[in-house]
């Protein structure tokens, strides 16, 4: 789970980072309040989770609260990279003498969690790992070590940061940024850019904070950051119906049961020459609601034109699924849809007789998944 | 021979008074596998259709010889039982539950790795060893005995390419399911060394998908160490970069994490791809010949 | 350093493990309005660190605030093995169901912490695991897995503890006894007894605690609950003096520098036939001053007669061990001390000829350990 | 040959800058020890008379090639120098300091365990090779070079029997001081198995003292493993039970952990134990005849 930068400066915030005053608007008018009661000049920002919103006009300054209302009034509702501005942090101006960047994320292939830090922040990091390499320093931590103070020296020192204040303030931060990635279950907390003022100050002036779902039970206070009117209404729709989907952009609905055969599906759909038109896993268990369910969420996208079920039953069972295409065909108005059935292993002729003995015009029934895939392309056209 | 499993295995269910974990027990046991034991908290002495139940992992290897362990309890306990499976001595242990958090699982790996402990999963279907064992929650039935070893990182992708082989006539040493998480504990690597090492398996399957670097660093083991043949699978070809779909694993890290350029990385090294689950099978009847 | 009861209840309840309410009580009035605020009957415990105050009568059950001022008057100034009872412990009286012992300590054998739980409790420890070893569970936590709650499980059902209830009590007290031993650098976190109530409930009814001398810096709130007046006065002199120094029998005073070798000259001299009168440890830097100080603890003990300083230059430097005695013979009083001298090592001739110069009576050189141990003996007698 | 350190030592001393460290460093060096580097973070590019001073450990193994650390940092600070010598790369650490809270060096100890690393101390004198190499606080004048394996847990103890060996006209290959501490990176059964491989050794004195039960677990691995002869001495017999004499490690516990337990214990194996350092002294040289 993603948070907005402002949710993630919250949880910088409780672990000592230090982070701009500021605070959440959603009107023009709460942007001036906001702006007033921090006082002097601030900054109005957009929050997406997308990059380059300072380029799409997204992040603003405003010199007194009439000009934060004003720029608040600019920036919501604008759309950045297909995300509408529905929020704004209005935040204290900061004066800006350098700007790093500094993250800790997971690295999956070192099954360790990886610093990254270079001096040369506010950029895109992918450049600066391309273009200058030795900028940009590189460390795990080991997680039966655990976080010591070394690993912020090498990162302070290997990036060459000179002045013993800033050293000091940036080694405090990086053991307080791992504290924020254990405890909070990250998978990823990026600070870009760690400004410095020309006072010396070091301050996180942007964040970018992703929380592990699978951990999101230990942190309820987290979870309620999920901003579900964000998100794209039918992946919204189908987390509530516990639906994993993904919207792709073809005309063939895809159906399948666990990741890796529907990503496979999608795989041979578009190797046959056709266009799927998202990504739908029942998941391991499968029931007949669940198919239903799936259903409902494939068909609320205008572009479908066939749907194609590729089930290899293990846990699931193929009578059960399509006991659940049957019901979903009572419940949902599907008469339009042509529906290619593959099914195969658990309770598969079971499966097959059902749909066979209730002779529905819109089931067509194939023997392999790449038949199925064939058929269900010719029937998009 | 086979690999993980096998005729020696004498079997632990965690959770085995669960629904799942009694359904799955009894099934693998019904295939053969020779369950000895389960473990509940609470309910020792109670029984599971003739299996007996202990308090303690360590109760189940000491008084029924367990050196297997599966894992069938819910996500929040499934570190605890991993720990406790490792230190009670268990040789291998099948992790089947899914939605373990990342960093419970990255400090658990980093401790059983040190100890030789063999572990598979998180979130995966388990090792079918044909024949002789099946430890988990694939269904036996598509499979038969022989000499092809499969090694995938997705559960159902598994069975229809297993499913595959078998319409060829081909049989499998063992079929291991490594799971898709983030952080399993064996990786392809791990299981291909097994594989090279079993006279049983004469040909190697390996079934990737998008994510990760698994699938580029296996192939530069291969190319080093692996004499057997080796064809492979993946998954996610049409995946739209930075999209996850389904497994937290499949996140798209950079272009070594695409389908693409795991068959690149493959290919480069003489590993031939199959592009769907049937050309794959096809591939390897024709090696076999 | 060993905590009183009343102290390690204290940290008890810091990690939330249940402790009868108490008061500290210095006078038999104190122990009256102790037992006022408490309500109901009291028990007033002796507050000294050592076994078996119970036999001894330090711990009486008083009925009332009246009752409990004259148990306090009793116990107020008792000798317990050598200790003096100045603390007590007012504390609300339990009802006993059943008495358990749970314990955390270093094994430095095995290098991790040791668990040990049996529902034996209440008794003296050693006895259990000599007559009945099958009834104390063992159990080690490796420290790079820390506390499972597989652990609690395995001590609880290993001892037989057959109600759920308190199973459940027992692994929540197990799993914050070793967070207690671990965030506070403990060598030792024992409860004996751990009592049942008659209603069940779960409560630790005494506390033997020792903090890693250390770590308590890191604790600056535990160092404080140092109790100096409790300790032998030598003993503390000598520790604020910053000399290691241990009382024996004996007749001859011992300085060395060094654990290992201070520990061996005691041995020597005994082997010789002396009876050696304390252990004294300079430590490895030893200079004037420390040798001064050692020889200020040394001579309060009365039953010094000669003293042998036996030195191996490393750090130390033989020089200046043998200024610290000429100043200490300024200094203090030690006409009447022979005190034999060797050294060897770092500067050792300087320091043999810095003795001859100074041409005292009472400073006898010795050339080597076992006839510097012979020749104090003989001067002892 | 000898052990632990040698001609092969490239010495970078964390803790250069602080008077110990310099004192010791620079009398390292005057023996001949090869010292490459010095570390304390924020001084790189100072040196101490000609070593450079670098920020990191891992500069000071990348520009200098140290092998080998030795630790002069406060109690505070020595878990993390350990950790970042052990991580970047070194192979031999020594660590002086002493005052080291248990809880961290217990921690510190699983880690560097499971890689190989050779780490003596903390709370001890060091390591001397006489000729070769002078890594921490040993006076090196005391000892010539021989055949003699020293190892022990206590500092100025070893300096007495090194000298009355010394007056017996008999050198050492190696003389280690493993630390009085009740967690040290190696025990004396990881020294002995050194000198049992090192050719230089051919008589073993392991100097022991009351608390733990070291001696005893090194009295069965020696009668097990060991084929050059070994002798011991234990100090502590006067202590009384209970009473902690200097080391934390000599707390006595129970029975195994008195001098006498002990020397009953290396005497069972065939061990003989000398009554005095002079004792001890005499014996090895009849054994050397």
């Amino acid at each position: 789970m993603d948070l907005y930068e402002y949710q993630g400066k919250e949880l910088f915030r409780r672990v000592g980072i230090p982070v701009s005053d500021g605070r959440l608007a959603e009107t023009p008018e709460e942007a001036r309040r906001a702006a007033e009661e921090i006082g002097g000049p601030v900054v109005v920002k957009a929050q997406v989770m997308t990059g380059g919103r300072g380029k799409a006009g997204g992040v603003k300054l405003a010199d007194d609260p009439a000009d934060a209302e004003a720029k608040a009034k600019n920036i919501l509702g604008l759309d950045i990279n297909g995300h509408v501005v529905r929020r704004l942090w209005i935040e204290s101006a900061s004066d800006i003498a350098k700007e790093y960047y500094l993250s800790v994320t997971f690295d999956r292939g070192a099954k360790k969690p990886l610093f990254m830090f270079t001096t040369q922040g506010g950029v895109e990091i992918e450049q600066v790992a391309q273009e200058n390499p030795d900028a940009l320093i590189r460390l795990h931590v080991d997680p039966s070590e655990g976080f010591q103070p070394w690993v912020a020296r090498r990162l302070v020192y290997g990036a060459g940061v000179e002045d013993p204040g800033e050293q000091k303030q940036i080694a405090a931060i990086v053991e307080k940024l791992y504290r924020a990635f254990v405890e909070f279950d990250a998978m990823l907390c990026e600070i870009n850019p760690l400004i410095v003022t020309p006072d010396g100050e070091v301050r996180a002036l942007d964040s970018k904070f992703t929380v592990d779902d699978n951990a999101l039970y230990t942190h309820p206070d987290i979870a309620e950051m999920r901003d579900t009117a964000a998100a794209d209404p039918l992946e919204t729709f189908a987390r509530e119906k516990g639906v994993t989907y993904v919207k792709l952009d073809g005309e063939v609905g895809i159906c399948g049961n666990g990741a890796g055969l529907s990503m496979s599906t999608v795989d041979v759909v578009a190797h046959v020459g056709g266009r799927p038109a998202n990504f739908c896993d029942l998941g391991g268990g499968g029931n007949a609601e669940g198919v239903v369910d799936a259903l409902e969420v494939i068909t609320r996208d205008p572009q479908v034109k066939s749907i194609f079920f590729n089930i290899f039953g293990g846990i699931t069972r193929c009578d059960e699924v399509a006991r659940g295409i049957l019901e979903a065909l009572e419940r949902l108005d599907m008469s339009t849809y042509p529906i290619v059935v593959r099914l195969d292993g658990t309770n598969a002729e079971e499966g097959r007789k059902i749909l066979a003995d209730a002779g529905k015009e819109n089931i067509h029934p194939e023997a392999t998944m790449l038949d199925g895939a064939r058929r269900a392309v010719e029937l998009a056209r | 021979m086979a690999i993980i499993v096998d005729n020696d295995t004498r079997l632990v269910v965690q959770g085995l008074t669960g629904s799942e974990g009694r359904f799955h027990g009894l099934r693998n046991r019904a295939y053969g596998t020779d369950v000895v034991a389960g473990v509940t908290p609470g309910k020792a002495g109670q029984d599971v259709e003739g299996i007996p139940v202990f308090n303690t992992v360590a109760d189940a290897v000491e008084q029924a010889g367990a050196n297997t362990s599966l894992i069938f309890v819910p996500a929040r306990f499934a570190a605890d039982a991993i720990y406790e499976a490792v230190d009670a001595g268990i040789e291998t242990v099948i992790c089947i539950t899914e939605h373990v958090p990342v960093h419970q699982m990255l400090k658990a790996y980093t401790y059983f790795r040190g100890r030789g402990t063999t572990m598979i999963g998180p979130n995966c279907p388990g090792v079918l060893s044909p024949g002789k064992a099946n430890v988990g929650i694939i269904p036996a039935e598509i499979f038969t005995e022989g000499a092809v070893g499969l090694v995938s990182r997705s559960g159902t992708l598994t069975y229809q390419i297993g499913h595959e082989l078998t319409q060829l006539a081909l049989g499998n040493s063992t079929i291991v399911g490594i799971g898709g998480d983030p952080v399993v504990g064996s990786s392809f690597i791990d299981v291909i060394a097994k594989f090279q090492d079993d006279p049983q398996t004469e040909l190697i399957v390996m079934v990737g998908e998008i994510g990760g670097d698994e699938e580029e660093k296996a192939a530069a083991y291969i190319s080093e160490h692996v004499t057997k043949p080796v064809l492979s699978y993946i998954a996610g070809f049409s995946a739209p970069p930075g999209k996850t779909m389904g497994h937290a694993g499949a996140i798209i890290s950079g272009a070594s994490g695409t389908a693409q350029g795991k068959k690149e990385a493959l290919e480069a090294r003489g590993i031939q791809v199959g592009t769907t689950p049937t050309e794959v099978a096809q591939l390897v009847a024709d090696r076999m010949k």
